[in-house]
């Protein structure tokens, strides 16, 4: 007998306990509300500044980008991939040829013809950012953020959408460095941003 | 009870089924409202983890052990580089393992909140399950400002780390942890300690500790039956030896030991041992030194093989890692805590309730990624 | 030292089991399959070894060299742990079950099944336990080969070119 | 009284005899029309209240609208009427192996319970359909019928989950029907009348000098008694920590698992009625009715109106608080409750209510 009183005490005081929490909740829902009204308010970018080299280095991991100006098509990025979305195929140009310099003052060798990075089967493990010897490819918000709006909805209407073609070359340059070098090589398509 | 009997019926409880914690099925049959046999079928998010494993590098497995146990991705992580570490006799700085330490702390703190949640939500409690996410926001924020990703991350590398602790990140955790200490007691108030709570989980699903023993469940389960077994004091790593923290055990406060109640005691118990970790950690945090200078440039192993355990928030998370000297392993098997603990689920829910199959399911808390690899 | 002393005890109570080479090694114990069952149960209940916590089984497939069971063990009560090895013939591919010594051997072995098609003999319920029931080789196996059709699905081979 | 009222309207025309059928029967539709009225609005509103207050409880927000045609209005006014029409507008799917006949029936059974329920409620000292002399009999009685809906609902969709939750539900009810019935007793003891209006009548004046003449603070039994009534009211109604014929997380949706649509709507709208009449019963059985907390201070019919129906909402809040604090019981420990806690104190309670009233009153 004293048991079963003790049980419903017990129920009515845990209860009570349980009912007043929830009732504190609901007073002060203007002090502890969570939700963020999501297409009005978007969820503040976490600041990060990893203090030393790169002061605006947001490591937000939404879209690869690459910096084309830059690549010189050395395959380090798409050997990297555990999941092979990174497709490069590059022209080697002939001797002397001038095709730039990147910002590291490195000379291009490689025409990169084709660089396109499927987003539908990247991982965001990152891995692919490190190797790079020229800092040219990376999740927006890398090292050149200043230049490329960090976001995180690229959706697209279809699939097709995902797939970023990043290649700048145009055919004409693709016909010169084939036609002197390498004939056999089928010509890309041509790719432009 | 079950003095009549009738005619079985078969019931599937899932794939698709609201309480099945990913996609499980379970072949259960009932006599009324009593199950008297449970078959568990595995293998719908089954991804070949082990076999893409043979074809990558050794640092390209990492985002992988990510998608295994996706509640704990930092420990999954923290797990493979470890033992790959071991294999190849690295030793990491002093920053970095303060960091993988308080990663992978905050993310058992994250991962318990949510089986909490979950495990609330099977007994039909609502309320607990938000505040919990709530919570484990934070966390992922945290997470988030560290590394960009909020649930798999792919920090952890075999010698480093991918990226630096941010600016004001040690501010942010103690605020973090100023602000969710509180918060415990209070999930535990509105849940824990309430009687419907009490009466659902309590003497339902016990799980003898030397049935636990047998069936290799090991973590909070295994704690939850009384055994004192825990890899961070027991079988030491990284450096864990330096932290004074508390393992508990269920001691069958409410009911018998290793019921689902003492599963979920245990666990908000070590919610707040994982708090005074991180605590210690952060006070003893090395500012100095680069995270990535100790990566090697090559990762090839030596020829060997290397089982290595480490405690990840479901238990005991073991690599069994094959070299041959390339720089892709010959294998790479991954010894899932929640496996051996679904394993055990025939053997304890038995006999029971519907109802009371769903609490004790909730109760060991498995996740199908993990599982299923 | 817990490796010696398993050593010494096999060879003492099962003459014979161990494989002998000219150099020991020293992380693991090499034993032949043909009594497995009962070094297993010994294992477990000898009271100086304990090894009441079958930690993990893996198959590996080293290719020419065959296929080997390796079992980690844990003794909860000594805290002291062991890894044997069972060589199997990759051509009959058998090995005595400790299903009933451990019972986490159940699902463990079922999975080695499911990747590698080796049998444990006196295993209650030896099921394919990821893959479908239906499923067709052995994938772990360095050998294997996807199959062409799953239910009339084409499996890809190749990862398909997308243009 | 409507009822009443509408015949010697209509019979002072003299378009028809006095007590024609006919007649009769053009009113009692016309009567019909404000229930199912209430019932609708009642379910826009609570349905709404409840995403708003589950949300609060929550720490989130429930539904909001930013301006003008955007997501359901200013504040998510409007979110449940834009569920009600796509409740509406939606497919309404019948299992190939379900048994259609009763499949069909089956919502519209349990819709008729609350409809024909709330015939009997008195919402202030005019606005009742009839005042039937045995209203709260009539009301207990009628309220069982959803027992039989359920089932067939269970039975009919072929689907074992819908047939646990029909077997959970049937136990459930026809178990709790008994303290409800047996606390309802208590009141009757004490008013000496079955009749809503009779009982609310009872509870005029004032007790102990301040309090409102209520029936529970008429004794320390009573007010026992409203407290078995309104936690078995919960339980009749399938309201969490009782709703284990629903058991979102064990049973999927439990006995309507396979339904969708309108069909489904059915059982939505009358869950939100059950939960009005029960509420009801409670107010006008405990709680004074339409009589004001403030004993003759605002007691016109339009402010007896208001405090009805804030006395009702008051118990429906209670509800939604208990059913976003607490987890389900199980099948097993809710019988216990009903036939080892809730039943002995309920007698105990008539004993209690019966001597008090020999020698204390």
């Amino acid at each position: 007998m004293g048991e079963y009183l003790q049980n419903i005490w017990a129920s009515i005081s845990s209860s009570l306990v349980g009912m007043s929490i929830t009732l504190k909740h609901l007073l002060l829902i203007r002090k502890g509300n969570v939700t963020l009204q999501y297409p009005e308010e978007k969820w503040p970018r976490p600041e990060r500044n990893i203090g030393f080299d790169h002061k605006d280095y947001n490591v937000i991991r939404s879209k690869l980008h690459v910096d084309m100006d830059d690549c010189i098509g050395c395959y380090k990025c798409a050997r990297a991939c555990p999941v092979d979305c990174i497709k490069i195929e590059t022209i080697k140009v002939p001797k002397g040829t001038d095709i730039g310099t990147t910002s590291n003052d490195t000379k291009k060798r490689l025409l990169v013809t084709r660089f396109d990075i499927d987003m539908t089967e990247c991982m965001y493990c990152n891995l692919c950012v490190y190797p790079c010897p020229e800092e040219c490819i990376f999740m927006t918000g890398g090292p050149n953020s200043s230049k490329h709006p960090i976001d995180y909805e690229f959706s697209e209407y279809n699939r097709e959408g995902l797939m970023y073609p990043f290649a700048t070359v145009t055919q004409e340059e693709i016909d010169r460095y084939t036609d002197s070098e390498t004939p056999e090589k089928p010509a890309e398509k041509e790719e432009t941003a | 009870m079950g003095i009549v009997h009738g005619d079985e019926m078969v019931l599937n409880i899932g794939p698709q089924h609201p309480s099945t914690h990913g996609v499980l099925r379970l072949k259960v049959h009932t006599d009324g409202e009593i199950v008297s046999k449970i078959t568990p079928y595995i293998g719908y998010l089954h991804r070949c983890f082990e076999k893409h494993c043979e074809n990558l590098t050794y640092e390209q497995v990492i985002p992988f052990t990510d998608r295994c146990d996706y509640i704990s991705s930092m420990n999954n992580n923290f797990g493979y580089v470890v033992t790959v570490e071991e294999l190849m006799d690295i030793h990491v700085s002093e920053k970095v393992e303060h960091i993988r330490v308080i990663m992978a702390e905050l993310n058992r703190i994250a991962s318990h909140l949510l089986a909490l949640g979950t495990f609330g939500m099977d007994v039909g409690a609502f309320t607990p399950f938000l505040y919990m996410f709530r919570d484990r926001e934070n966390i992922l924020d945290l997470f988030e400002m560290t590394c960009g990703a909020r649930l798999l991350y792919n920090y952890m590398w075999i010698g480093g780390l991918s990226h630096d602790l941010p600016v004001g990140f040690v501010e942010k955790t103690y605020e973090f942890l100023d602000y969710f200490e509180p918060k415990i007691k209070e999930n535990d108030d509105l849940l824990m300690y309430n009687k419907i709570f009490i009466e659902r989980t309590a003497d339902v699903g016990v799980l003898p500790p030397e049935v636990a023993i047998s069936y290799g469940v090991t973590g909070p389960n295994l704690r939850g039956s009384g055994v004192q077994w825990d890899l961070r004091k027991d079988e030491q790593y990284s450096i864990y030896d330096r932290f004074d923290f508390e393992i508990p055990v269920g001691t069958g406060q409410m009911g018998t030991v290793g019921d689902c109640w003492d599963r979920y005691w245990v666990r908000t118990q070590e919610m707040k041992e994982s708090i005074g970790i991180v605590r210690q950690a952060l006070k003893q945090l090395p500012t100095e030194g680069d995270v990535q200078e100790l990566v090697p440039k090559k990762i090839r192993p030596p020829k060997g093989s290397i089982y290595k355990r480490t405690e990840s928030p479901r238990g005991d998370l073991g690599f069994y890692i094959i070299s041959d000297g390339k720089p892709t392993p010959v294998r790479v098997k991954l010894r899932s805590p929640a496996f051996t603990a679904l394993s055990a689920l025939s053997a304890i829910a038995e006999g029971w309730m519907i109802s009371d199959v769903i609490a004790i399911l909730g109760s060991l808390d498995i996740v199908l990624g993990e599982i299923d690899r | 030292m817990i490796h010696e002393q398993v050593l010494k005890c096999l060879r003492e109570k099962f003459p014979g089991s161990i494989v002998e080479t000219e150099e020991m090694p020293a992380d693991f114990i090499p034993i032949y399959q043909k009594n497995w069952a009962e070094i297993a149960a010994f294992l477990r209940d000898d009271p100086d070894l304990r090894f009441d916590s079958l930690q993990c089984i893996t198959g590996v497939d080293l290719g020419e060299e065959g296929m080997d069971v390796r079992y980690n063990f844990h003794s909860m009560t000594h805290l002291h742990k062991i890894e044997i090895r069972i060589s199997v013939d990759s051509e009959n591919p058998k090995i005595p079950s400790i299903e009933q010594i451990w019972r986490v051997g159940d699902w463990f072995e079922r999975e080695v099944y499911d990747m590698y098609g080796i049998i444990f003999d006196g295993h209650r319920d030896l099921r394919r336990i990821l893959l479908p029931d239906d499923w067709e080789g052995w994938p772990l196996r360095k050998d294997y080969e996807t199959q062409e059709t799953f239910h009339g699905i084409v499996v890809p081979k190749v990862k398909e070119e997308w243009e | 009284m409507v009822v009443d009222n509408l015949m010697q309207w209509f019979e002072s025309w003299t378009l028809w005899e006095a007590g024609s059928p006919l007649l009769f029967l053009i009113v009692v539709v016309i009567a019909g029309v404000p229930i199912f009225l209430l019932m609708a609005v009642n379910a826009l509103v609570a349905v709404y209240a409840e995403l708003k207050i589950s949300a609060f409880m929550q720490d989130r927000v429930g539904p909001m609208g930013q301006g003008p045609g955007l997501h359901a209005g200013k504040w998510g006014l409007l979110q449940t009427v834009a569920d009600a029409l796509k409740l509406l507008l939606k497919e309404d799917i019948i299992p190939t192996l379900a048994d259609r006949k009763l499949f069909i029936i089956a919502p519209f059974i349990i819709f008729v319970t609350p409809f024909i329920a709330l015939a009997a409620l008195p919402f202030n000292q005019n606005l009742l359909i009839a005042d039937l002399n045995i209203g709260v009999f009539y009301i207990l009685a009628v309220g069982s019928i959803s027992v039989i809906g359920i089932i067939m609902a269970g039975w009919s969709s072929n689907n074992k989950w819908s047939l646990y939750g029909a077997m959970r539900s049937a136990a459930q009810i026809v178990s709790y029907e008994i303290p409800v019935a047996l606390s309802i007793v208590s009141v009757i003891m004490l008013t000496g009348t079955l009749s809503m209006q009779g009982i609310i009548s009872y509870q005029d004046g004032t007790t102990l000098g301040i309090l409102p003449n209520w029936i529970l603070f008429n004794n320390p039994f009573s007010f026992i008694a409203f407290f078995i009534f309104f936690i078995s009211g919960v339980a009749e109604v399938n309201r969490t920590p009782f709703d284990i014929p629903e058991a979102e997380s064990e049973l999927v949706a439990g006995f309507h698992t396979e339904y969708s649509g309108m069909r489904w709507a059915f059982f939505f709208l009358s869950e939100y009625a059950n939960m009005l009449i029960i509420s009801g019963v409670a107010a006008v059985a405990f709680l004074g009715g339409w009589h004001s907390p403030i004993p003759g201070f605002l007691e016109s019919p339009g402010w007896s109106l208001f405090w009805f129906i804030s006395k009702v909402g008051m118990l429906i809040f209670i509800m939604m608080w208990f059913r976003w604090t607490f987890p389900r019981l199980r099948v097993d420990q809710l019988m216990n409750i009903c036939w080892k806690v809730l039943l002995p104190l309920a007698l105990l309670n008539i004993f209690g209510v019966g001597l008090w009233g020999l020698f204390v009153a």
